[in-house]
């Protein structure tokens, strides 16, 4: 029963580290607030039985910890004061949140109660999983052999979106905002 | 069911940013506070009561682990969700760093009166 | 013969990746070429698959519901038809466009992987897959969208992420739900638990339901998500924006939210009445806004907007005939959107410019384009000879029979408006008088032109023919979205 | 002192990059290797490898790393890794008529050769993970370069 209660108290750990994340002015220590949310979603995976996902979210975790901090350090790392009312007034956004979080309420009651899951697909594979395909990691034999497909997908996904991002930085149009800002042709 | 609806919060939060903040780096920041939501969400959809990992051990009986192991299927859908997240992020951080070359600031509202 | 049902998302990915490995010694023609000869052999195989009825491929020699399945039924077959027409003649019109952007083997790359994504999508027959697949084609379309680096190009293919992330955050949530409740992710398993267990009216599907209209109708550029549709549509490349315009928001919108409505969860009346309203919104917002654009390509996304309205309508009144309409309109709003988008981008390769107010009579510089652009106006516009006029009238007509009557009038008052503005269009870019600076004006490279006359024509015939396109092409399409237990069956062999 | 470009942090990052690449380096290839056993598999092993790499990029500059594994011999790794996977795709489609068959004898569990063809995947997943995420930062911290001699500039 005590695994609910830590799952409980790391969750709220989470929302509080969330909620600092975007109240808080300075980037840099946004970034890292993001980092112990991320590494307290680590935990609960540990705690939820998915140490896959766990190993698998602490790396992430790390990288695009880098990533980010990569983005906002070298620049300028205090966020822009907020100047104004934004786009809608911060009334008609807690009632809409207010609804939805009713709504939620509400479709969450009818879902399997938590820890009963129904797996009606993956007993297949916890029964067949070991005869048809040998792994003793069922969640590998899933990955890349019952719906290796989508692993094939997410494959190119990261493809994608490593060449899309290097389209976005690629030297093309670089020396034409010369006025804008004053790059030093270094080499 | 709370661990729904706390995760949920956490899911609303990250919209919250990603539409009021104006900073760019605070608008990636809550998209991926929304991925970590929504993987978390679909993991604890899997989790079975006082559940083992679905990972076989040399000692255990097949009877025993299929009675009590984790549902395998949502984490192999989440390990795909993380890696798309990614993804996604360094995306986001070629193009935030492009647009401060652009235009010299990371708020959203400057960059499109700038734009005209 | 379902051996080839992988190869729609193979053979580009494996040509995209030979052509990096290989493009690393000849940057400038080989992409080009290898690309054409990818889209072209896809075609073949379309061609090769085309009219069999039902074929499943299950991956990895796994039965439906326990592995991933490819479906291809005649739904994704008009689907397919539209996506592979369109990508062929707009790799080709690109081979000559895209000189402007140096570096072509990163821009064919990224297309490629878009068409692999959308190909993906349209075959796909399991829930996590499409999102898996929807995510290929959104990431490239991001990055192509950005691909000029401009300042506003930036700007445009940065908004058009974020809201593109978040509709994908808010359909793999939906997922969550589906598969919490059903316990499984193939669409025919949770459509067939759905009925056995009569969870139509529960509230967590109801939840998914929502999330799905949400994230989809962000992809599909409907009114409440549209704000990132006219700046990404009007900043990309040309290419780019025909395949936005013609078909991502097609594939990853419409197609989406017919295949899990009709075919998965069952279309029920509250998200008919959701469909209609926001159809009707956005093609009243379209259309209005269009009027006062100056920039082309953001008029013609602005239509783009009212257009996908008509489709949305035509699937939220859910008769047969307002289906056929719908799907008839997808395929015709395919066609004649790029001819504009295409005609846009030689025209502004030509002139320099894509600003109504600073173009006019271009009918003598540019004969060929202004001739193809003014076919495509007038088949947006819904001018008889031409294919827009037949859809726009089944739709209009399915509306009225179906008794919507308030929904038909509304439908008319934007068949008028659109005619209204593409007619103050055609009268001062291409009939007006020549203005100064149009003088030394040529007419855009053949490459270029070559697509722009074979849409042109594909309007008029599709006009004519429409007859024919309707009983071999679209009929059996609506039939086999409406049969819910025909693709159960189909699917789980049961 | 000031002036001069300094590459890579201080000696005692330094000297703890030393001690922590090898662990790093083995740790990966155990995830990637076992990942059918245990815990882990192709992805998280190849990040922690494009990982320990990453570190020697903020421990040493990047020329030292350039030195070892170039931008080019990233980019076609990442290449070849991909075209590993679509070929065994087509391979299983050749052998047993679908795509992504598992066509190698499963062998005996709990053994390292046991889940057919899941070991290569893995290998070809940390192949292409790993170098397309160690290019990615080279792209990024190439470009932190000219963004920092722009505030250089405005100092002075």
């Amino acid at each position: 029963m005590n695994e609910i209660i830590i799952l409980h108290l790391l969750l709220v750990f989470m929302i509080i580290g969330a909620f600092v994340t975007v109240e808080i002015k300075n980037m840099l220590s946004a970034v890292i607030s993001i980092g112990a949310v991320g590494f307290a979603l680590s935990m609960m995976f540990l705690f939820l039985g998915a140490p896959d996902i766990a190993i698998t979210q602490v790396i992430v975790e790390i990288l695009s910890l880098i990533l980010l901090i990569r983005a906002t350090v070298n620049v300028d790392n205090v966020a822009i004061e907020e100047k104004g009312e934004s786009v809608f007034s911060n009334r008609t956004a807690l009632i809409f949140v207010g609804i939805i979080l009713v709504f939620a309420w509400i479709a969450f009651h009818s879902l399997p109660s938590f820890g009963e899951p129904l797996m009606r697909v993956s007993r297949f594979y916890l029964i067949h999983g070991l005869r048809e395909v040998g792994a003793t990691n069922f969640v590998t034999s899933v990955i890349l052999d019952f719906r290796a497909y989508d692993t094939y997908g997410e494959a190119m996904v990261l493809f994608v979106s490593i060449s899309g991002a290097f389209a976005i930085l690629r030297r093309w149009k670089r020396e034409q905002d010369k006025d804008f800002l004053r790059i030093d042709r270094e080499h | 069911m709370t661990l729904y609806f706390l995760n949920f919060v956490l899911l609303i939060i990250g919209l919250y940013a990603l539409v009021f903040k104006r900073h760019i780096v605070k608008k990636i920041l809550g998209v991926a506070i929304m991925e970590y939501a929504v993987n978390l969400f679909l993991i604890l959809l899997g989790f079975r009561k006082s559940g083992v990992p679905p990972i076989l051990m040399k000692d255990m009986d097949m009877a025993t682990f299929i009675r009590t192991a984790v549902d395998p299927l949502p984490q192999a859908l989440v390990l795909t969700s993380i890696v798309i997240g990614l993804g996604t992020l360094a995306l986001m951080v070629a193009m935030a760093i492009r647009l401060y070359e652009r235009y010299g600031t990371f708020d959203m509202d400057e960059i499109k009166r700038l734009r005209g | 013969m379902s051996v080839l049902l992988p190869l729609f998302t193979t053979i580009p990915v494996f040509s995209a990746i030979l052509m990096l490995l290989v493009g690393k010694f000849d940057k400038k023609y080989f992409p080009r070429i290898w690309s054409i000869l990818t889209s072209l052999s896809l075609l073949f195989i379309l061609a090769a698959i085309w009219g069999k009825g039902t074929i499943i491929h299950e991956m990895g020699g796994w039965k439906p519901p326990f592995g991933v399945v490819l479906v291809k039924d005649n739904l994704s077959q008009l689907m397919l038809l539209v996506v592979n027409v369109v990508t062929f003649l707009t790799v080709i019109y690109s081979y000559s466009y895209m000189r402007k952007y140096e570096d072509y083997l990163r821009f064919f790359t990224l297309f490629l992987f878009m068409l692999a994504g959308m190909n993906g999508v349209v075959l796909t027959g399991d829930l996590f897959n499409l999102f898996v697949f929807l995510e290929i084609a959104s990431i490239a379309s991001y990055a192509l969208v950005g691909y000029g680096i401009d300042a506003e190009e930036l700007e445009a293919s940065f908004k058009y992420l974020i809201l593109g992330a978040l509709a994908s955050i808010f359909i793999l949530f939906g997922i969550g739900m589906i598969y919490s409740v059903t316990g499984s992710v193939n669409m025919a398993d949770v459509a067939r638990f759905i009925i056995d267990n009569g969870l139509a009216d529960n509230k967590a599907i109801l939840m998914a339901t929502g999330l799905f209209i949400l994230g989809f109708g962000l992809k599909a550029g409907l009114v409440p998500f549209h704000a990132w549709l006219p700046d990404a549509h009007s900043s990309a490349p040309a290419p780019i924006s025909v395949m936005l315009s013609g078909v991502l928001i097609k594939v990853l919108g419409i197609y989406s939210l017919m295949r899990i409505f009709y075919s998965m969860i069952g279309m029920t009346s509250v998200v008919s009445n959701i469909l209609l309203v926001m159809g009707s919104i956005s093609m009243l917002v379209g259309a209005f806004m269009g009027f006062g654009q100056d920039d082309m390509k953001r008029m013609f996304a602005f239509s783009s907007i009212s257009q996908m309205g008509y489709i949305a309508v035509g699937i939220g009144i859910g008769t047969p005939l307002a289906i056929i309409g719908a799907l008839f309109h997808l395929l015709n709003h395919a066609v004649f959107k790029s001819l504009l988008f295409l005609s846009s981008g030689a025209i502004q390769t030509s002139t320099g410019t894509r600003n109504l107010s600073e173009l006019g009579g271009l009918r003598k510089s540019m004969p060929v384009t202004s001739g193809a652009s003014v076919i495509g106006a007038l088949s947006i516009a819904g001018v008889p000879p031409f294919n827009g006029f037949w859809s726009k009238l089944i739709i209009i007509v399915a509306a009225f029979s179906a008794g919507y009557i308030w929904l038909g009038a509304i439908l008319v008052l934007t068949a008028f408006l659109t005619l209204a503005y593409y007619l103050r269009f055609q009268k001062n870019v291409i009939f007006g008088e020549p203005t100064p600076n149009m003088k030394d004006v040529r007419e855009a490279p053949f490459l270029m032109l070559m697509p722009i006359v074979i849409f042109a024509v594909l309007c008029l015939l599709g006009g004519i023919f429409n007859g024919w396109l309707i009983s071999n092409i679209i009929a059996p399409a609506q039939s086999v979205i409406m049969n819910q237990m025909a693709y159960i069956s189909s699917v789980l062999g049961i | 002192m000031k002036g001069k470009k300094q590459s890579g942090m201080t000696f005692i990052v330094k000297t703890i990059t030393n001690l922590i690449i090898g662990f790093m380096m083995v740790f990966g290839a155990y995830v990637v290797l076992y990942g059918h056993i245990t815990p882990g598999g192709g992805f998280p092993g190849g990040v922690m490898i494009a990982l320990a790499y990453i570190l020697i990029t903020l421990a040493y500059g990047r020329k030292v790393v350039e030195s070892m594994v170039s931008g080019v011999a990233g980019s076609v790794g990442d290449d070849i890794g991909a075209l590993a996977i679509i070929i065994l795709g087509f391979i299983g489609l050749w052998i047993g008529g679908t795509f992504l068959f598992n066509f190698l004898p499963k062998g005996t569990p709990f053994e390292l050769f046991s889940a057919g063809h899941i070991i290569i995947y893995n290998l070809a997943i940390m192949l292409k993970v790993g170098m397309s995420l160690y290019i990615v930062f080279l792209a990024l911290a190439i470009l932190q370069r000219v963004v920092v001699t722009r505030n250089e500039n405005e100092e002075n």
